[in-house]
């Protein structure tokens, strides 16, 4: 498609390259046609960081809520449709889109390509996210919210059937929020074949899979969890849709149904659900500490290969979701063992960063900070985790608050950690400033200890019996000190996010400058000057070895010390054959470099989803109009020429 | 104020994780001590005590391991941290595979040793319940457990029910037979054992053993709507003589007064359910053994 | 869509977009996966009819089964055409195959009507529903498989589509192909093998 | 210098086959007649499919024969129409790590329901 022009050039395509070109140059207009991967990253980074916000907020409502036995902060139906909208918040529209967000700013850049194979779909990806997200939101205004009545959905993160069908779940919220998840499952799906392929088929010469960055493996495998994991969800949504609008039967058990139905194709999606939310993250810990332990990634292939041994084990633990539904003594010795060994391959991760940190030079700076914070919180959260695989005592602790300590400590401590970690590591790269070190410090300290003052108690008044999901406790039952400390960790923790903020804020304007490669690093990104041009790479580089920059800084001297190598050797050898192009200084400018043109097409069709669901739940009518909104943007996304001709 | 600061941030890398684990620790053991009406570490009765053990027998293991890993790092972060930062990167090491399979293996082993009395103990908590286990029907509606005994019939062969507070024997199985209403709902006594789940269409059979005479505290576990929070149970556990006296006083009361009883399948749920609408037949009481205990 | 695909070669030697398309493909495995294990577990769990026996019109769908087999050969054959830089044979086969396909879906509207009128409905019982769904999928997937063939055959027509673009054919076989062998399934379990 | 040249210039293997969208290679392109051969013998099973439908097999072995022959179709259509056969092995990977997956995954969930495989 891509070198075809249309055939014979109409008005009406005369009008759209006009506008497509108009685009390029407005400064918002811009925002809305780009292809760009860079952009699109920022996009899905800032949403999903405002929509963090927004569930952390849900978050503290329930904490003032449970801060005491009896309370009366929050309603019963209010607290229900809280809890359900922060789990669904944070797990589809914080962790994946951030994790999504650093895919796109960083996987190019990291092998050496100067954009996603597919750029067009990059964007109808991120478009279909903020319309699912959105969509997904206006469920609080189902109702009317002004005279004090939440929309939103009530029936949990994981909306079990038959809670979910409309004889026991009347609103329109929960339609919100299966039509809303479905959107969000096209965006996923949409940004994992895109950076199947471009992984697969977009590095740089020489870039050899086992060259690759652990972070761009983590990627490939996170990727393909989606496309496998995301269709199954799909469906469980897709007849929970035509059971709640159409009178279909799938969880009905009036009709003869099984509602464990939903349980089995939940979870089947769930599970390597969580490691599509921690993947990433480890991948982001794997760059991070070698460059700040200066020193390679210990056992380099063994984390690469226990990330798939991972992707691969996921897919057999689903049941340990549902070990007290009675599925019987076998499947859960089966599950119970299956689930126990996953801890082997997490192990392998954890000691070799251990192996990354011994003997290394370690540097305490903000990014190295939180990624230590990482490793050390999710390992916490991962052993309460091998707690929860030994099936007779899951029995007494599951749907406890020690579930909910648990996944907060992978998925907290583990995913958004180490999402922190990269914001704090890539920040220079793409603005050519540093987010300031100091603030970095209080935001890390103040968040570790909210966060272990937040999560750690609910170990205890897990134990002790406190059930998940309620949203009131009497006095008498021994829970009310770990509530407590729980309610004022959470707001010590948004205390850090506030500071995080600040500091995001005021160093986008006045931070100290950066230069293109401001820690040293190992991989191809700090290759190019900081913020990134357009084009990425005016040459495309030759990529020799793993950790390719790193040895072109420094080599090692007879007695086997690190030295580094002479100023001025240390340029990239590139595709044009000859190897003093340095990465600095640019004397090209990009010109002749064709990058794809911005295109309308992808906003266009992406804003058919939220007409069509929102014409499935109140009137049909608006059907037609989503549907032709697609069409015409698939249309023209395939009729549009992707770059625009030489001119 | 910027000489604490720096105080602070000069110690706070050393001291900070170590208070940490101090603290978890207090809070561990005090939580473990604490006697509270649903305390899963006092047990009364043989299911949550194998439950209790066998999670101890994971969480010290898992213990050591998280002081291993977090201690490492701390060690690590104050031995290897850069004095100089003009100093030279250190030694490049790439891997070691002897250590690798170190790693690999000795988790393994550990994990499987754990699995084995894992294993073990759900066959042995999943078996049937026993010829003579004491039969009682559960029914989970939204939002109460009611309670019929099926070896306690009023002269027109209608079990006694009663919409709360049921009374169960000591020392011997209990059986409750879980039938949902509506949606699903999780049955749990926790000082007496594990939950177990109500599935509509699905008869789950969980069996339980009170030791001694008291009152215990359960509450439904799956979130089932509005008010699942306060869907609770009050459990009353009597010596053999003392619930043979309680039986025969229900029995004596139900054959003095034959009322009707109210059907069974019955729900007080206000929202109309498909299944109340399509008047589920009383579900027969039959045993089905594929379901797990505890 | 690959940026600037004539002039980068990929590092695999393979085309990004077949890539994607056997990606695709591969997570739409797990897609009809889902819907024929609901198909699966439900099958003769109906408590009322009707069921499967008294509706099942094998000689019918037999019919269909075979045209949309067939409708997969004329679709290799507009490839193995258009591969020789044959249009005109192209866009023959094309037609064929897009034809064919619209049968097969008129075909299936005819047996929904029918099994309508027989008192089967998506909520009749779980077999309407499963039953429905399943193969309502998959007539959504023909009928989206029918609009390509026809964008581009009218894409040919205006000269867009020479030998060196057989990839867009191809890929547009991968998935009608995909969309046969997934009949394949559906035939035998939904159609030929009955509970007993 | 293209990708191709510097690979060339280095002597580093191509990870995979060339598999170019124009230019004719060494490997097998089945003609028109195979694919109407192949056409033929999937009318043929279908027929089959029909027949013993009709010829009252019991239930085991008509279920068994009809997978069997539903199997054989699927493969003549995947690897000849669909080319896995002559194709990079890649695209076979992928295709069959969906297809095994779902295949798997979801007898455990029918075998965990007590749901009938067939
Ligand atoms: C990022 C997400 C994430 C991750 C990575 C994990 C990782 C793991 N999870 Fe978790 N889990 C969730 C997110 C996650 N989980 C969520 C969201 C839920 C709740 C859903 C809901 O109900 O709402 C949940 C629930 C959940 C349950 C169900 C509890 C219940 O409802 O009853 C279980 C049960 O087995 C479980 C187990 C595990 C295990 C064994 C791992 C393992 O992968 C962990 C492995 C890691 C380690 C073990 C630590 C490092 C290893 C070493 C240092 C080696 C040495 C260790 C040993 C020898 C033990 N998880
Ligand atoms: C990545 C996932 C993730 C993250 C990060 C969090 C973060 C937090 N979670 Fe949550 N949680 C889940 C995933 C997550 N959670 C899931 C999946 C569930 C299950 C839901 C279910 O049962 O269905 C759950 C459930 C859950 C519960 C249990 C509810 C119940 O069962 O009754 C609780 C209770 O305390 C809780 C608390 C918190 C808190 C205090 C935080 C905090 O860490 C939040 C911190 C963030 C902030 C505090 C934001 C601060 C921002 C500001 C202050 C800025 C304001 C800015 C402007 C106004 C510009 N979570
Ligand atoms: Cu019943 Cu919760
Ligand atoms: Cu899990």
């Amino acid at each position: 498609m891509a070198t075809i022009a249309a055939p014979r050039t109409s008005p009406l395509a005369e009008s759209l390259r006009n506008a497509r070109q108009a685009a390029e140059h407005n400064p918002i207009l811009s925002w809305f046609a780009t292809v760009d991967h860079k952009r699109i990253g920022v996009l899905y980074g800032v949403s999903a960081f405002i929509f963090f916000c927004i569930g952390g907020c849900e978050a503290l409502l329930m904490r003032a809520q449970l801060a005491g036995p009896n309370a009366n902060v929050l309603t019963n139906d209010e607290f229900n449709r809280l809890f359900t909208m922060h789990g669904t918040t944070m797990v589809f529209l914080v962790v994946m889109p951030l994790s999504n967000a650093f895919f796109n700013l960083m996987v190019p850049l990291m092998i050496g390509s100067r954009d996603v194979a597919f750029p067009r779909l990059n964007a109808f990806s991120y478009w279909t996210f903020i319309a699912g997200a959105l969509f997904l939101n206006a469920s609080f205004f189902t109702r009317n919210i002004f005279s004090g009545d939440l929309g939103a959905p009530d029936g949990g993160w994981f909306g079990y059937a038959p809670l979910n069908l409309r004889a026991y779940t009347p609103g329109h919220g929960m339609d919100f929020w299966m039509l809303g998840i479905q959107i969000l499952g096209i965006a996923s799906l949409a940004g994992g074949f895109n950076f199947i392929v471009t992984i697969l088929n977009m590095r740089a010469p020489g870039m050899t899979l086992f060259r690759m960055p652990v972070f761009i493996w983590m990627t490939l495998v996170t990727s393909f969890l989606i496309i496998f994991a995301m269709p199954v969800i799909a469906v469980a949504l897709f007849e929970l849709t035509f059971d709640r609008l159409f009178g279909a039967n799938f969880f009905n058990p009036a009709a003869g149904a099984n509602p464990l139905l939903w349980q089995h194709m939940f979870w089947l999606f769930g599970h390597p659900e969580v490691y599509i939310l921690i993947l990433p993250a480890f991948g982001i810990v794997s760059e991070i500490l070698p460059v700040f332990a200066r020193k390679p990634l210990f056992g380099y292939p063994f984390v690469v290969f226990s990330g798939i041994a991972i992707g691969f084990m996921s897919w057999g633990v689903w049941v340990h979701h549902m070990y007290t539904t009675g599925l019987g003594t076998v499947a859960n010795s089966a599950f119970g063992i299956s689930t126990i060994l996953i801890a082997v391959p997490t192990g392998v991760k954890i000691f070799n960063w251990m192996g990354t940190l011994w003997g290394g030079s370690i540097r305490f700076k903000a990014p190295m900070m939180f990624a230590i914070g990482t490793v050390a919180m999710f390992t916490i959260g991962g052993l309460s985790g091998v707690l929860h695989s030994m099936v007779p005592s899951d029995y007494q602790q599951q749907d406890t608050y020690f579930v909910v300590a648990h996944f907060h400590y992978v998925l907290f401590g583990g995913a958004i950690f180490a999402l922190f970690a990269g914001i704090y590591y890539w920040f220079p790269k793409f603005t050519g400033k540093f987010l300031n070190e100091r603030l970095g410090h209080i935001n890390f300290w103040l968040m570790l200890i909210g966060f272990n003052l937040t999560f750690f108690p609910m170990h205890i008044s897990g134990l002790l019996g406190m059930p998940r999901r309620i949203y009131t406790y009497p006095s008498d039952y021994g829970w009310n000190l770990w509530n407590l400390l729980s309610s004022i960790g959470a707001f010590t923790i948004a205390l850090s996010v506030l500071i995080f903020i600040i500091n995001f804020l005021w160093s986008i304007r006045k931070g100290k400058p950066a230069s293109a490669d401001p820690w040293d690093g190992r991989t191809l990104e700090w290759t190019i000057p900081s913020p990134p041009p357009h084009y990425n790479f005016a040459e495309i580089p030759i990529v020799h070895s793993r950790d390719d920059f790193w040895h072109r800084k420094y080599q090692e001297d007879a007695q086997g010390n690190v030295v580094p190598v002479l100023a001025g050797a240390a340029h990239a050898p590139t595709l044009s054959g000859g190897d003093g192009h340095g990465a600095d200084h640019d004397d090209h400018g990009g010109h002749g470099i064709h990058l794809p043109s911005p295109s309308f097409m992808p906003l266009i069709a992406a804003l058919g989803f939220p007409f069509i669901a929102t014409g499935l739940i109140y009137d049909y009518a608006l059907v037609p109009v989503g549907v032709t909104l697609l069409v015409v943007g698939f249309y023209g996304w395939a009729l549009e020429p992707a770059a625009e001709e030489e001119a | 104020m910027s000489d604490l600061f720096r105080t602070i941030r000069r110690n706070a890398p050393r001291y900070v994780p170590l208070l940490l684990m101090l603290a978890i620790f207090v809070l561990l053991i005090s939580g473990c001590t604490t006697d509270t009406p649903q305390n899963t570490f006092a047990p009364e009765g043989e299911v949550a005590r194998k439950q209790r053990d066998l999670f101890y027998l994971a969480m010290w293991p898992a213990i050591g391991v998280m002081i291993l890993v977090l201690g490492g790092i701390v060690l690590m972060c104050l031995r290897f941290r850069e004095r100089d930062p003009n100093s030279r990167p250190p030694k490049q090491i790439e891997g070691n595979t002897r250590l690798e399979l170190t790693w690999t293996i000795a988790p393994a082993i550990l994990l499987l040793i754990v699995g084995v009395p894992m294993v073990a103990m759900i066959w042995d908590l999943g078996r049937s319940p026993d010829a003579n286990a004491y039969v009682i029907d559960v029914d989970a509606q939204r939002y109460s457990f009611s309670f019929s005994y099926p070896d306690i019939k009023d002269p027109s062969g209608q079990p006694l029910f009663l919409p709360a507070e049921p009374h169960i024997p000591t020392g011997r199985q209990v059986a409750f037979r879980l039938h949902s209403a509506d949606v699903i709902h999780s049955f749990w006594i926790p000082r007496l054992g594990g939950k177990l789940d109500v599935v509509p269409n699905e008869d789950n059979v969980l069996w339980l053993v009170a030791d001694k005479p008291d009152t215990f505290h359960g509450e439904c576990a799956e979130y089932c709507g509005l008010d699942h929070a306060t869907m609770k149970m009050i459990v009353h556990a009597d010596s053999p003589e003392d619930f043979q006296k309680w039986v025969d006083e229900q029995q004596a009361q139900l054959n003095a007064t034959p009322k009707p009883t109210p059907v069974r399948s019955a729900t007080p749920a206000a929202t109309p359910s498909p299944v109340a609408a399509s008047a589920s037949p009383a579900p027969t009481p039959t045993a089905t053994p594929q379901a797990t205990g505890g | 869509m690959a940026v600037g695909s004539a002039h980068l070669e990929t590092s695999t030697g393979i085309d990004n977009r077949k890539l994607a398309m056997w990606l695709f493909l591969g997570s739409e495995c797990l897609f009809f996966g889902s819907l024929i294990a609901a198909y699966l577990l439900y099958r003769g769990h109906s408590l009322t009819g009707p069921y499967p026996e008294d509706l099942v019109d094998i000689p019918f769908t037999s019919v269909s089964a075979f045209i949309l087999l067939m409708s997969s050969v004329s679709m290799v054959l507009a490839l193995a055409s258009i591969q020789k830089g044959n249009v005109r044979n192209m866009q023959i086969w094309l037609a064929t195959t897009a034809i064919l396909g619209a049968m097969f879906i008129a075909g299936q509207a005819y047996e929904f009507t029918e099994f309508h009128h027989e008192g089967l409905s998506l909520s009749a019982n779980l077999y309407g529903t499963t039953f429905f769904v399943l193969t309502g999928f998959h007539g959504a997937h023909v009928t989206i498989g029918v609009l390509i063939l026809l964008s581009l055959l009218t894409y040919s027509f205006r000269g867009g589509i020479q030998k060196q673009d057989s990839l867009k054919i191809e890929l547009a076989g991968l998935y009608w192909h995909f969309v046969d062998i997934v009949w394949i399934i559906i035939f035998t379990l939904v159609y030929l093998i009955q509970p007993q | 210098m293209t990708l191709a040249e510097y690979r060339r210039k280095r002597g580093e293997p191509i990870i995979t086959e060339e598999e170019g969208a124009d230019d004719a290679h060494a490997e097998h392109h089945p003609g028109v007649t195979e694919y109407t051969q192949i056409g033929l013998i999937l009318f043929i099973i279908t027929a089959i499919e029909v027949g013993i439908y009709y010829v009252g097999l019991g239930h085991n072995l008509l279920v068994a024969a009809l997978i069997g022959l539903s199997a054989i179709k699927f493969s003549l259509v995947v690897l000849w129409f669909m080319h896995l056969r002559f194709d990079n092995r890649l695209f076979s990977t992928l295709f069959l790590m969906g297809l095994a997956t779902a295949a798997s995954v979801f007898t455990v969930v029918l075998v965990a329901l007590h749901g009938q495989l067939v």
